[in-house]
């Protein structure tokens, strides 16, 4: 097993994780938090393409990770803002509970 | 401005800063066990006994135990026993004398009303305040011996208290010489000039500051 | 600058004994000696340099308030030698090892364990980039600048363990605005130090430290402190580190008077002492970075005292920095929390904003020079000062100048 | 392998799992913080030491604050209740899937014929060089992505502030 593949296995792991704690869990902050995980498991992907590819010269890869790193914080970000205000709403963090259109 | 109250504050702590370290007005710190602790000359806290004379103690207590204190002392800390005997005081006159005189400062509650009751400034509140004890009972109970203070030590604590007491009881001590005289005088006028109270009113007490009462033979306490 | 001034032996003695020491050892542990020194001294040093802070601060601030500050401790079996109560941190040491543990009932058993531990770790992590001297420095790293922030919000975390961990309200309580004043001093902290990031083009504190070097005449030093950027980019960083680093006037999350002791209620003995040793190190190291970004790092502030060896200079700047903030801490009241936000958010953000444009436009006209010059620093400096009056007037609305009705 | 790696990965999986099994909402942000700095670890292990301080930065730093406030704003009642998996069926459904998503993905890695250079050249990227890329041929996506952070700010604030008209009834 290669290092480049040794980092796929790592990341492919770890999307997992995320994958099934989002799919497991019903607690809306938890189902964000897992889908922040498999966003940084692709993160560790760019990273080890770029390490061990042809081209470690070209910071392609670096760059595409800060930019998703500024992307999944705006996420972050509008996600648990949307969790506060369900919550408001329906006293209730569970995805289940905000089933209905109208608040 | 913003930022000006800052700068003010900024200076009044550095002038603070600077001041505390030739300026020994502004520290109000008073290093305690190293320097003697500066009370006011109206602090008290228990009660002593006022002797007339430093080298006798004993023999010079200007209490002449009547009990007034004992009776009065509202937490009953004080205890008196009166002696069978008379001795003579600083007058020369012969006065009762506590035998024992006792009091517990552990229940004493520094009310000072003893010493507002006592008609003879026997009993004055002193200046100690580190009397603490190992024991719970007996260091605490303070007696005769230990009460006992001299005049000049009572000068020392209270100044001004002190003068004024002295000079009442020079007044009064005079004025009853001058009236002890005067009856001797009245006396010698009167018709026969018996001798019958020849060395109780005439003698040297007069003098403002009784310091010598002569009786040496009467200081061994009983 | 003379060769014997920036080489001199002085200048290279740290260096010279940690390889002196490292030559003992056989060539395949000497890289791990190697570091293993710089982490030694690295905690001796500023070990002792929190110790010797906490009983400069207990001295200063009675000072500033007119007392005599503690002065009794001296040492065993020397009783009449006092040393003026210089051994009172050791004192305070044992006392705080010696202190009974306590840990509530219901208290989160690891949170509450690991806080003090977080705090500590992190808090020391940001020494690692400082460069303390011309050769010392014990990490080069590209990134520096950005290491140093990312070390230092650890502690926010550690922080809300504490808080979280200990189960008890006021320290729950404690936390939140921890990490609401935390997260809101973040920005201006950072902001304040892009403009030099941005005038230097390099985020590593050595060539940031290096790039301040230099003298006008000799005795006028280049630091960046000394431009109208600079000196608004360093008031702003010391108003951001003081909050950063939870101290008066920004205390509150351990405000007394209101919340007991903060997220410290349920702590005890090494632990408390663990919180008050990591809040001195992210002080210090807040200062050691405000040095090295604008008072010119190691440099010496006039030509003729270079010879003086430039570790020296840091310390003396560090310490220069502590007493200044200790004096803050003599002066000033602590803010209510929502004065506080209003502060960041209205105030530091919007002025460091307009500061890193500052520092933008004093980058693009390096080139003026003669009668330009002059009319670069009156641009420049208009652009902080104005802003600063007009944010000023709107901050203080309402509030100054105060009037006392009832004090003469 | 490296031994570092192995390390890296170990606890890495495991925060990271065990942040998706606790039953304590609080414990879980924390070891997911965790997780996240495992991340920043494996950029550093990687050589990409700016991207590590930024993961540092915006995860430990702030999204895992955002998250505890979240958790903290949202608690039901004032004991930390332990949140409850919903049902058996849901937790094997959500492991089977990701099991298969996981088997697809580990098919995929090891049938791939990557063309890995014998021996990776040392990423010599420095901060400079990553600065200059960013503002030249990723200048736009740079202001897009600042424009979208903008939006995402105001947007966050739009939404989870307090309803101007408070409904009466409890």
């Amino acid at each position: 097993m290669s290092m480049l593949q040794a980092c796929l296995v790592l990341s492919s792991l770890l999307f997992c994780v995320g994958l099934a704690g989002a799919l497991a869990r019903s607690n809306t902050i938890l189902v964000l938090l897992g889908i922040e995980l498999m966003l940084n498991a692709a993160n560790l992907n760019f990273i080890a393409f770029w390490r061990y590819g042809p081209h470690p010269g070209a910071g392609t890869g670096v760059i595409f990770v800060l930019f998703a790193i500024a992307v999944a914080a705006a996420e972050a970000a509008v996600g648990l803002a949307l969790v506060i205000a369900v919550h408001r709403h329906r006293k209730s963090v569970r995805l289940q509970d905000a089933n209905s259109l109208k608040g | 401005m913003l930022g000006s109250g800052i700068l003010k504050g900024l200076g009044v702590t550095a002038k603070n800063f600077v001041g505390s370290y030739h300026d020994p007005a502004r520290m109000v710190t008073q290093e305690y066990p190293d320097t003697p602790a500066k009370l006011p000359e109206a602090y008290r806290n228990f009660p002593f006994l006022v002797t007339e004379n430093a080298t006798d103690p004993m023999g010079t207590l200007r209490c002449v135990a009547c009990q007034i204190c004992e009776k009065e002392c509202p937490p009953q800390c004080i205890y008196i026993e009166k002696s069978k005997d008379k001795k003579p005081d600083a007058t020369g006159k012969p006065q009762l004398y506590p035998a024992v005189f006792a009091i517990d400062t552990a229940v004493c509650m520094s009310c000072q009303l003893c010493v507002e009751v006592c008609p003879f400034d026997a009993i004055k509140m002193d200046h100690v305040f580190e009397v603490a004890a190992t024991n719970r009972f007996e260091g605490l109970l303070l007696n005769r011996e230990q009460l006992a203070k001299p005049n000049e030590y009572f000068h020392q604590i209270r100044p001004t208290e002190a003068a004024e007491v002295d000079g009442r009881l020079t007044a009064e001590r005079q004025a009853a010489a001058e009236k002890a005289k005067a009856a001797a005088a009245a006396k010698a006028a009167a018709p026969k000039p018996t001798t019958p109270v020849a060395g109780v009113a005439d003698p040297g007490p007069a003098s403002p500051r009784p310091a010598t009462p002569k009786p040496a033979e009467g200081g061994t306490a009983p | 600058m003379s060769v014997v001034a920036t080489d001199s032996f002085l200048e290279r003695a740290p260096l010279l004994f940690r390889d002196w020491i490292v030559g003992h050892f056989p060539v395949a542990l000497q890289w791990l000696v190697h570091h293993l020194l710089t982490i030694t001294a690295i905690l001796t040093v500023f070990g002792l340099f929190f110790a010797f802070t906490t009983i400069a601060e207990r001295k200063l601030l009675a000072r500033l308030q007119n007392r005599l500050g503690p002065n009794r401790s001296g040492l065993p079996w020397f009783r009449t030698l006092k040393l003026w109560g210089l051994t009172q941190p050791f004192a305070d040491a044992i006392k705080a090892i010696t202190k009974e543990d306590i840990v509530p009932a219901v208290a989160d058993q690891v949170l509450h364990f690991l806080a003090p531990v977080v705090i500590v770790a992190f808090s020391l992590l940001g020494f690692a980039v400082l460069p303390f001297g011309r050769y010392l420095i014990p990490v080069e790293l590209d990134a520096a600048i950005l290491y140093f922030f990312a070390a230092g919000t650890a502690t926010e975390l550690a922080i809300f363990m504490a808080g979280w961990g200990s189960r008890n309200k006021y320290s729950l309580l404690a936390a939140m605005r921890a990490l609401a004043q935390l997260i809101s001093y973040e920005l201006p902290l950072i902001l304040s130090v892009v403009p030099v990031v941005l005038v230097t083009g390099t985020l590593s504190t050595r060539d940031i430290a290096l790039a301040q070097g230099g003298w006008t005449w000799g005795v006028l030093p280049h630091w960046h402190v000394f431009t109208p950027w600079g000196f608004a980019g360093f008031l702003i960083f010391l108003v951001a580190a003081l909050a950063e680093s939870n101290r008066s006037p920004f205390d509150l999350p351990e405000a007394e008077s209101e919340l007991i002791a903060g997220h410290l209620t349920e702590y005890s003995g090494f632990k408390y002492a663990l919180f008050f040793m990591a809040e001195y190190f992210g002080l210090t190291a807040l200062s050691g970075l405000g040095i090295t970004v604008f008072l010119g790092g190691w440099q010496a502030p006039c030509a003729f005292l270079e010879f003086i060896p430039s570790w020296l200079w840091f310390m003396g700047k560090l310490a220069g920095m502590i007493v200044f903030f200790i004096w803050i801490r003599g002066t000033l009241l602590r803010l209510r929390i929502d004065q506080l936000t209003r502060l960041a958010w209205q105030f530091l953000v919007p002025l460091a904003l307009l500061n890193l444009g500052n520092a933008a436009f004093w980058a693009l006209t390096s080139g003026w020079t003669g009668p330009l010059a002059l009319a670069r620093w009156a641009i420049s400096a208009a652009i902080v000062i104005v802003p600063f009056f007009l944010l000023g007037r709107r901050l203080t609305a309402g509030y100054a100048p105060r009037t006392y009705r009832y004090a003469a | 392998m490296s031994f570092a790696l192995l390390l890296i990965a170990l606890v890495l999986l495991g925060s990271a799992a065990a942040a998706m099994l606790s039953r304590n909402l609080i414990h879980s942000a924390l070891l997911l913080t965790g997780a996240w700095a495992g991340i920043a670890a494996f950029y550093l292990w990687a050589g990409a030491e700016f991207v590590a301080f930024a993961q540092v930065l915006v995860y430990v730093g702030a999204v895992s604050m955002v998250v505890l406030f979240a958790v903290l704003l949202t608690r039901q009642g004032a004991t930390a209740a332990p949140v409850e998996f919903d049902s058996y069926k849901r937790v094997v459904g959500s492991i089977i899937t990701a099991g298969g998503v996981g088997g697809v993905l580990l098919g995929a890695i090891f049938g791939t014929p990557l063309d890995v250079p014998a021996a990776p050249s040392p990423a010599a990227l420095t901060v400079r060089q990553l600065g200059l890329q960013l503002m030249g041929p990723y200048a736009a996506a740079l202001l897009i992505v600042g424009v979208i952070l903008t939006v995402a700010l105001l947007g966050a604030i739009v939404i989870a502030a307090v309803d101007k008209p408070e409904d009466p009834a409890p």
